[in-house]
């Protein structure tokens, strides 16, 4: 961040210059935005619009995990990806669109799922976190991965006609430092049994409902960047609470925001008491698909 | 007071919960001030009576399991985390609105 | 509509599928969709996401009207366009990346503006009608011709870190009937001095915040056609109430619904005493520009 | 009553309008109960008192033109349409949340 006459060059002051003009962004805001690098896991129906507008915003490096390919079932929803990519890596027809609606910026294709073995090599590249995914065995890991490499986490879901978002762990202070923001564990300490989870291929899900949540993450994404609060500073002061924005299609109001709680005293991955480590992770002690139950949801719950 | 008042509360289901409920996402209940040890009602008690009074589906292990809500239910007293206003010991208050939402994973 | 066996291709059961097994779609949701036409007005920054969901949903006809070209100050917030279209006309750059998500609707392009001259032509042809335009001028035509041809409107607009939508003339009752939705002129009877009114050119835009104002737009569109309701039934019964839902990106809640009147009952457009027709419309002797005023903005409000 | 008395309402601005006040969406305001002649005060009158005593910016006229709220300003009571609530005449009561929405028009 260099505080020369013309950080920017003059495409970038074209492109950007309609959100450089909005209070709150500016130059340092887009500066900010250039430097910053965000890590997208899940190329389906919330990483797609995440994707488009944190490209269009001018994110300088934008990474994205996947390892599922293109089906003709995910395109109502899944708008980055289109009828000739069916059966292509989702990862590589995401950044072949991304590379065409913004070409200055560097993206970077991971092409197999996260796992407990290569979430620290992978997350361990960027500033933030999107969890676009679809299981709670991948939301757990990627909140436990998050944790330990402190970085903040964007996380939103969705199904049939609703959609849940919250940010987690920010201020990404480290684990025991009780005015860091809350992990998904301090949110949910339990997994759901595995015979309540069910998945947007099971469940359904309408397109503009993933839509609008994974339009959102970009906006949270874009405002922490923006703001300069991708580094926690200092030891902060009190708790810090988190909020969940609840969508239902078709409710009146259709979004209701939640106060949730701080950091939970005895969580296992963010307390003083954790019990998580960057070894554990790595080592498989902690299995992900148990922890959850491995079998295909039985009930349309 | 006399242990036969009412109160008037709102309780609301959402993330796919509400299909446990006769597929109604916000029920508008008429609960006793007090339980049959004449103690004002709490937050537990209105969990119990849900499963027992409220829900006709016959899979309750979706909503309570093991004597408690089942993981991955958050509750919500007045859009706060119960866990803010001391969960399930809670003393209910008259219009209170009590939301349970079941999380999503799905993307 | 026929009521075969399967009324839908093999192709189409997989590319909705999962939309038609959440409830309130189902097959006849879906065959609502195939079946209905819906226009969009303005292929920027609302336009661009609510034609992607709407295409992605299958609604059988999508026409886009803009006259204006793609440029590189659009492209951080109107993510159909990339940046080999700059110089295009937007309404075709749209298309093309339409047809490439779902090739099988039907795609027409209206490559002028909205004029009173136009409008009647061009909107008979569509069953509903998205405002996704960036002026007043245009939202004083648009609603006038909704009213005038029976059609219902969804109605966004987004500035800096705010956005708005109504769902307008809904049902879309014929001027004079009270139990029809109110339009634009019911909520804003008189227009904004010009000197008030600022675009996103001059006001600056966040992508996220009008591209989920357009992810908004598309599910009221779908909402409205899947549930049937795009034809309003008879006389109806008492008077329909409007909301508007408002966001605001750095609020908190960020999300507020607004409760709003029903048909006002001397509204020029709508009323008994209604002094708006096609042919006073068709024939200029209602000046738009005049109306709003014709200046460029002079404020940043 | 004694005419000295206050009430507390908030007042919010969006869509552009906050800046003509000192940049802050919400004001927590205390207002006197009574106006200058010991009536309740209304809406109208606090539209009056904003004008004068809130707004700093000195372009009223973005505000409010020829005694009314300009065209292009909703005013919500209570998250309602003032035209719901009998517009300038409703009579402020406390912990009343007025909103002033300016219409957006960009896209
Ligand atoms: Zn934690
Ligand atoms: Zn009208």
């Amino acid at each position: 961040v260099t505080p020369g006459k013309w950080p920017l060059s003059s495409e970038e002051y074209k492109r950007y210059g309609r959100q450089m003009i909005v209070p709150n962004i500016g130059i340092q805001g887009q500066l900010r935005l250039k430097a910053a690098s965000v890590l997208i896991v899940g190329a389906g129906g919330l990483g797609c619009p995440a994707a488009a507008y944190l490209a269009g915003a001018g994110v300088g490096t934008i990474g994205i995990v996947d390892g599922d390919e293109v089906e003709t079932s995910n395109l109502h929803r899944q708008i980055l990806h289109s009828t000739s990519k069916v059966g292509m890596k989702k990862v590589d027809s995401a950044i072949s669109y991304l590379k065409s609606l913004n070409p200055n910026l560097k993206y970077n294709a991971h092409t197999s799922h996260l796992t407990p073995e290569n979430s620290e090599s992978i997350v361990s590249q960027y500033d933030l976190v999107l969890d676009c995914t679809d299981h709670p065995t991948s939301r757990y890991l990627i909140s436990d991965i998050c944790v330990l490499l402190q970085k903040p986490l964007v996380s939103a879901s969705a199904l049939r006609t609703d959609g849940q978002l919250i940010v987690l762990n920010s201020p990404s202070l480290p684990p025991g430092n009780e005015a860091g923001g809350p992990c998904y564990r301090c949110v949910f300490p339990k997994p759901p049994p595995a015979e309540s989870v069910v998945s947007c291929g099971d469940g359904g899900i309408l397109g503009p409902v993933v839509g609008v949540m994974g339009v959102l993450q970009a906006l949270e994404a874009i405002k922490l960047i923006a703001g300069g609060k991708l580094k926690a500073e200092g030891s902060g002061e009190g708790k810090t609470d988190a909020s969940m924005l609840l969508f239902s299609a078709n409710s009146n109001p259709p979004f209701r925001s939640l106060r949730l709680r701080s950091r939970r005293p005895k969580c296992f991955a963010c307390s003083a008491a954790a019990g998580l480590s960057l070894e554990s992770l790595a080592s498989g002690s902690l299995d992900y698909l148990l922890f959850c139950g491995v079998n295909a949801p039985v009930s349309i719950l | 007071m006399a242990s036969t008042e009412d109160i008037s509360i709102i309780v609301e289901f959402t993330g796919g919960l509400e299909m446990l409920f006769s597929d109604e996402r916000k029920h508008k209940l008429s609960v006793p001030a007090k339980d049959s040890k004449g103690e004002a009602i709490t937050v537990g008690w209105l969990v119990e009576y849900l499963c027992e009074e409220v829900m006709k589906d016959t899979r309750k292990e979706m909503f309570v399991l093991d004597g408690h809500v089942r993981p991955g239910i958050l509750v919500l007293i007045n859009d706060a985390d119960w866990e803010l206003e001391g969960e399930a010991t809670y003393t209910l208050q008259p219009n209170d609105n009590i939301l349970f939402v079941s999380t999503l994973h799905g993307g």
